[in-house]
């Protein structure tokens, strides 16, 4: 069944978006890894960034906006040979779906997520993000925003996320490498990806980006020390590293589960009736 | 001599009133009794006044008695709060070393004292008491004791000597109660509403559920958690309601049966992912168990006050099944019956319970787990290239495993067959028509209404769901005094057949339900045609009992 | 002489169409004419198909016309999309330098960049030649260009350049269409049915909105953040559907007018919050914008799929209002309506829209905001102590504001007339009927249907919400060709009132609605035992139009 | 109207449950904060915590589980006059309601938070919660929980909260001013107080604590220093810190809404014909 990892022509994106690099950056990762299309599902709720997954030829699952982290985790816990991604946006990960990303930081099922973090709402036509700056102004922010931006990785270094990197879409290469690398991490891997939104967000622009993005020099950051990790994560503004920021081996959720020792879930027989029986003798 | 036996309990929630009630209830399990008890507790951990009632009969029973032979008395209140429900020449089992008349007086926390155990410990002296009183042989309570404790030898050792002093000492009062044990060999379990459609969960091979704590549904994810290394399932406390119908459907999608349960409010949470079921197509099951709303509501207590809702649950357009099983048996058979509902058919099933039906015990026939029906409706040999939204007959479309084949494409959009976003107005109509094309066979697929008592009487009291129980000793008691009624029960509620009320069309139709606007009443008027004459109803967060149903059938009242 | 005009624009997502059909929309508001229009989108923000199609009429319309007088092409496919709508002798502007015989080729581009503008700008180019060719005065013209850009000097200046080119290059071509104007003096607004919705809002003194983006309810929020200032509002958009109700509910609880507005997946998530508004007996608005379901859909496309979830949504028992304005007018005054319903019950009232009625702009006459009625239902005198939940006239109770009294207290669980917790079976019996009593004045209070066309038709075609423009006009035709129906529009849905329905009695009903499953034909037989003869259903996402009905009324079809 | 804070003589909690403790410290911090019963609402969800506000004698908006922060928060917003306070437990919260948490955060309402932690579900009858420890054992979990306790002062600190401080119930003086302290803090406040809850955690007992807790000594911890607050924030397991470990000052939320610079929104006038007509007049 190898056929590679394959993109569509047609896309509904406007020209110019930040999510054809991420689109790019996704399949040579997969290939990278050495992933057959049919073994990966790209799990998705609403949003530009959650078309993706209808832009490459995998198994989709592609729900309800907000919700694709809870159901990526049953995905892996029900067939974890199985490799799973979650391609969201700010809005659909950081806002709808906010208490799923807490609980699943907790979890740390080994899925990866990656965040098409382009600080606007793009698909309903350009209202504020969680993401969005501090005085950000859209035509429903007209006098700007009036809430603070959430930094997502700090708040992933907070929870304790097993991975926690941010990347850029103007790299294709390099978000590539972390793409790569953040499937290969066994646990919970959030990738921050800044994705320039050409049509709605005329402030965080490539341009805007070019000029701040860094990865930090070999050896400068120790992404297995906490507060270092954190103190990393509050560095923005004139200066935004890229890269793995925090990193912690942690027991993963679906290792967890007696039932997934002897193999997937998906393939466990029904149970027999002798097994029943002892069930039901339980309540003589 | 007494056919039957009403015990209660009575006692402040903390007080170990369930332990206690536990015990008892099998006790006459085992000494061949049927048995049927239901609880009244109020929404706290410690205090307020609870009790658990049991009710002991040669033949099967579905509610509770109505008037008490035996009362035990664990808080010093419940003498006086149900002194009225005492029948005459009834016991009122108190600790304390001095008593009134009716009163049997055992100085239960010094017994227990005594024998070397704490407070807490006079639970066991009491069932010792209590066995005694009912003429109930050591040699079933003793062991039963044993093994209640097995795990812990030293909480056996003491609970088992105060067991074994408590039967003494109320021997030792020379009262007790003329009960006469029916003559059946022993050999039933005792268990409740939510333990057998659990056990059904897993004999229908559920292999994940996802919940968030919720009463009275808590019981579902709590056993089911328990069995999972047992039976290879994942079980997981997800961080709300919305989270678990994703959960599930992620694991439906993923190729196994999957579940979740919760009440009323958290079922409000989860509509959304209710209507993505029925977008992508997805085979789930959502347990309501229903409790008085709205909102908070009365979180202890019963309602059947859901059914509308779950019905038209969800914006857009989806067929679905909503059951609601009426005894514990039936909810043992209803959960097989919905995962292959839900599977055969692709859509979501609901089952409606209640709180009534979830923590009533009763003692059913041992359950024949050879009989399920569990048909693997999963594709085995996929065609390539898989489509995940070919039409297939009845528009059910053939359902893959992924990574079984190329790629299992769903969105929640409308899509084309292959499971990818579409626009134009063609595709969308067929794949309208293709969901909706489900409805006649599913329709085709709902069994009929239970039915008990003459078919001919003018009189047809009918009900759904828990209700079956008392609305079938009400009829009973009613042709007993001269008053034939024929008793209805629905056990699944949707989509309803309009064929199956035929036999209703010139018939007096009283529909009894839990609810105050009379949901069942209504959907039967505007769906089936069945012209209801009157409802009989109740919303005060108590079940319906027979008496309830003959005070207002026969006085005409309607609540 | 045409007695109207129907104009469309082609292009893709992003070319500013949207920008375009607006001036064009003011332009023939402001010459006097009655201007429907409608768009048609893709969900995505650049490329694809769109159009935005314009009908401009001497009398009032409440519907897309059905062929084309003059089309634009903007994306060079739209003269090949749609050609087959093209009246005969309709015209095509295409943005090029020579066309063939049926094309009035302009260099829209070119003029643009002659005239000191980009691309974007051949928009205005192209509105200076649209004026131009339906015979519509410079005067009127030019300065709405100016208003339009008054806020950029700059831009100003281009795009007036622009449509002056526009303006001059067409009439060189010698083209014309002969639409005479209507003589009716100005001054009617160009609006869309969200527009005129959250003008109602800000009449019926709304204070507070919260809501999370969803088409096609985005526009509310963004309106109403717009005017925040002007009229004094909190407008804020909510983290998710959850939060935004649960924030309405807090706002008014803490004493003005509140309101939400999503669609009807956003509103899957609202369904808790509504109960307990049901629950706290709050009043709130909550606006669902529907469009095509299950799940997401057809984001930017029209359904009337939500009606029997709208009226059933919530765990629990308790009273609403459901209202589904038929035009743009009408949703204006629909706002202040269930406000004020809201407030005098103490109910949530949910307003049922669609992106047909949300988008659609049309020309009412001038809202008078001196007859909409605001009654401040909130307690000016409270009596101390002040009990929440005292029951007052047809159950409602007296609505202090908190922080005027010595305490306000809401409870989520079953509470007494103080608004604390309770657990007895006779208070929650008092509450539940306190709560239901409400039904009956409710009912009273539902406005009757409108209705147009001879009463002693046969026929009747009967829909709802949004359908009442498409019907009327179906019904005139009808009538033109010798078919009298009688046409009625339910704008008021929910608590139905039976009486209303007498009318219909022994004649041919016919339900149209845009959704797959009949759930108005449903509703009317149910409650209000209305006998439908047949449905006519759309469900392709596409609004529901005269020349639909009428195909499928005469072929008897049923889609 | 005065007539001071009064507590109700019923309640349906536990004997020895750790909410009478912190019942009491909110009385008293009210009281110290000067406040009238009927200018203060208790905002609460569901849960033992959340049943607080019934034995005071204020204002009570009991709403939904995991509901209270966006009630509260539009409370505050339509009449800013008010006191509001927040009363709810740590799966109310943390858990149902951690999606209001993260963006109230953002928001920055001026309102007081406490959460009766008692990590642990108690209404329910004892399953984990978003802060029962790894490997906590419940009826439920019953091989304990499998997930990470969230770290609520951590998550706080990253999320930039304007006032995070740790209380417990075993100490009433030192929550009362710690209580009374954040009540009279404009913004957000969100106080994590340590509750043992007899009935269902026999892990985290007042033992437990009272062998941990310690106040930092004065000087050593500079609140305003997030990173420090950060490391604080950290610190659990034998020492576990209590008092104010971040406070930043930050635009309010309420403040930055033109409509209340005149006054309460509830006390603003219903709107003229003069200023619909001109509404109106925009759409000519
Ligand atoms: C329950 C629900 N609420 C709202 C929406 C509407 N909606 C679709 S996408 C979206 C936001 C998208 O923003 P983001 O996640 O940042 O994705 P982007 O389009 O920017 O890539 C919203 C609000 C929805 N589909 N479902
Ligand atoms: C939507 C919803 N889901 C679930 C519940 C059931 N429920 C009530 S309280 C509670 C948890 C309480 O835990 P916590 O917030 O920690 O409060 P505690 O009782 O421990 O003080 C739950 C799950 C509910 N009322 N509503
Ligand atoms: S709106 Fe923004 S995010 Fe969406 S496709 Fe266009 S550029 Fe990309
Ligand atoms: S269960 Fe725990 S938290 Fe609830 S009242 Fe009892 S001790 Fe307190
Ligand atoms: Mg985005
Ligand atoms: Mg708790």
């Amino acid at each position: 069944m190898t056929k590679g990892f394959q993109l569509t022509e047609e896309t509904a994106w406007c020209p110019g978006c930040g999510n054809f690099a991420i689109r790019q950056a996704v399949a040579q990762a997969l290939g990278r890894c050495e992933l057959e299309p049919n073994r990966v599902v790209l799990v998705s709720g609403i949003g530009q960034a959650a078309k993706l997954p209808h832009y490459i030829n995998t198994n989709i699952f592609n729900g309800l906006h907000g919700r694709a982290v809870p159901a990526a985790t049953a995905i892996k816990a029900v067939n974890h040979d199985l490799t799973v991604l979650v391609t969201t946006g700010d809005g659909d990960c950081y806002g709808e779906g906010g208490n799923h990303l807490l609980h699943a930081f907790r979890r740390n099922p080994d899925i990866t997520i990656l965040v098409h973090d382009n600080q606007v709402y793009g698909l309903t036509k350009g209202q504020a993000s969680p993401t969005s700056e501090y005085g950000f102004v859209t035509k429903l922010q007209s006098h700007g925003v009036k809430n603070e931006p959430l930094n997502p990785v700090a708040l992933a270094v907070a929870m304790d996320a097993s991975l926690v990197a941010r990347g850029f879409a103007g790299d294709i290469q390099g978000l590539a490498a972390l793409i790569a690398l953040a499937v290969k991490h066994r646990g919970l891997s959030l990738v921050d990806i800044r994705q320039p939104c050409v049509s709605f967000n005329k402030l965080n622009t490539y341009a805007w980006y070019r000029e701040r993005v860094y990865y930090p020099e070999e050896g400068t950051h120790d992404p297995s020390d906490r507060v270092a990790a954190f103190r990393l994560a509050l560095t923005w503004g004139d200066r935004i590293p890229l890269g793995v920021i925090y990193r912690r081996e942690r027991p993963v959720f679906e290792e967890q589960f007696a039932a997934l020792t002897e193999g997937t879930l998906v393939s466990r027989p029904y149970p027999g009736t002798a097994l029943l029986e002892k069930a039901l003798a339980a309540f003589y | 001599m007494l056919y039957e036996l009403n015990l209660k309990l009575g006692g402040e929630a903390g007080q170990g009133l369930q332990a206690l009630g536990l015990l008892l209830g099998r006790l006459y399990a085992r000494a061949g009794c049927h048995v049927f008890a239901n609880q009244d507790n109020e929404s706290r951990i410690r205090g307020g006044h609870n009790s658990y009632q049991l009710r002991v009969a040669s033949r099967p029973v579905y509610t509770m008695g109505e008037a008490i032979d035996l009362l035990v008395d664990l808080d010093g209140e419940s003498r006086r709060i149900h002194a009225p429900e005492l029948v005459p020449g009834g016991l009122v089992l108190v600790d304390s070393a001095s008593g009134g008349p009716r009163e049997v007086a055992l100085p239960l926390t010094e017994i227990a004292r005594a024998a070397g155990g704490r407070e807490i410990h006079r639970n066991s002296v009491a069932a010792g008491a209590v066995a005694a009183l009912t003429g109930q042989d050591r040699d079933t309570l003793f062991p039963l004791i044993d093994e209640t404790f097995a795990a812990d030898p030293a909480a056996r050792a003491i609970n088992s000597a105060c067991a074994r002093a408590g039967y003494r000492a109320a021997l030792e009062t020379g009262k007790s109660l003329p009960f006469a044990l029916p003559s059946r060999p022993a050999g039933r379990p005792y268990l409740n509403g939510h333990e057998a459609l659990s056990l059904g969960c897993l004999a229908a091979g559920c292999k994940f559920m996802a919940a968030y704590p919720m009463s009275p549904s808590t019981l579902i994810i709590t056993y089911l958690s328990g069995q999972a290394d047992a039976f290879g399932l994942v079980v997981e406390q997800a961080e709300d309601e919305v989270a678990a119908i994703n959960m599930a459907l992620g694991a439906s999608y993923a190729g196994v049966r999957a579940l979740t349960a919760t009440s009323g409010g958290g079922f409000a949470l989860m509509v959304e992912g209710l209507s993505l079921a029925g977008m992508l197509e997805l085979p789930v099951v959502v347990v309501i168990a229903q409790r008085p709303g709205p909102a908070t509501g009365l979180p202890t207590r019963t309602e059947q006050g859901d059914l509308l809702f779950a019905i038209g649950a969800g914006h857009g357009e989806f067929p679905r099944f909503v059951l609601a099983p009426a005894t514990a048996a039936e909810a043992f058979a209803a959960a097989p019956r919905a995962f292959d509902l839900a599977e055969r058919f692709q859509v979501p099933v609901i089952i409606l319970t209640d709180q009534h039906l979830a923590e009533s015990y009763l003692t059913p026939e041992p359950f024949d787990f050879s009989r399920v029906n569990v048909t693997d409706y999963r594709l085995k040999q996929a065609a390539s290239p898989y489509h995940r939204y070919d039409p297939g007959p009845d528009g059910v479309s053939p359902l893959a495993v992924p990574g079984t084949v190329d790629a299992v494409v769903v969105d929640s959009d409308e899509h084309d067959a292959r499971g990818h976003i579409i626009e134009d107005a063609a595709t969308r109509n067929a794949m309208v028509a293709k969901r909706l094309a489900r409805i006649p066979a599913m329709r085709a697929m709902v069994s009929p209404p239970l039915r008990q008592g003459p078919p001919e009487a003018e009189d047809v009291l009918l009900g759904w769901g828990s209700g079956w129980g008392a609305l079938c000793e009400a009829g009973e008691k009613l042709a007993a005094a001269g008053r034939p009624v024929e008793v209805w029960g629905l056990q699944e509620v949707w989509p309803l057949n309009p064929e199956h009320f035929a036999p209703l069309s010139g018939r007096r139709v009283t529909v009894v339900e839990s609810n105050a606007t009379g949901q069942m009443a209504r959907l039967l008027s505007g769906w089936a045609a069945v012209r209801v004459a009157r409802g009989i109803n109740r919303y005060d967060g108590r079940p319906l009992s027979a008496a309830y149903i003959i005070r207002h059938f026969e006085g005409g009242e309607t609540a």
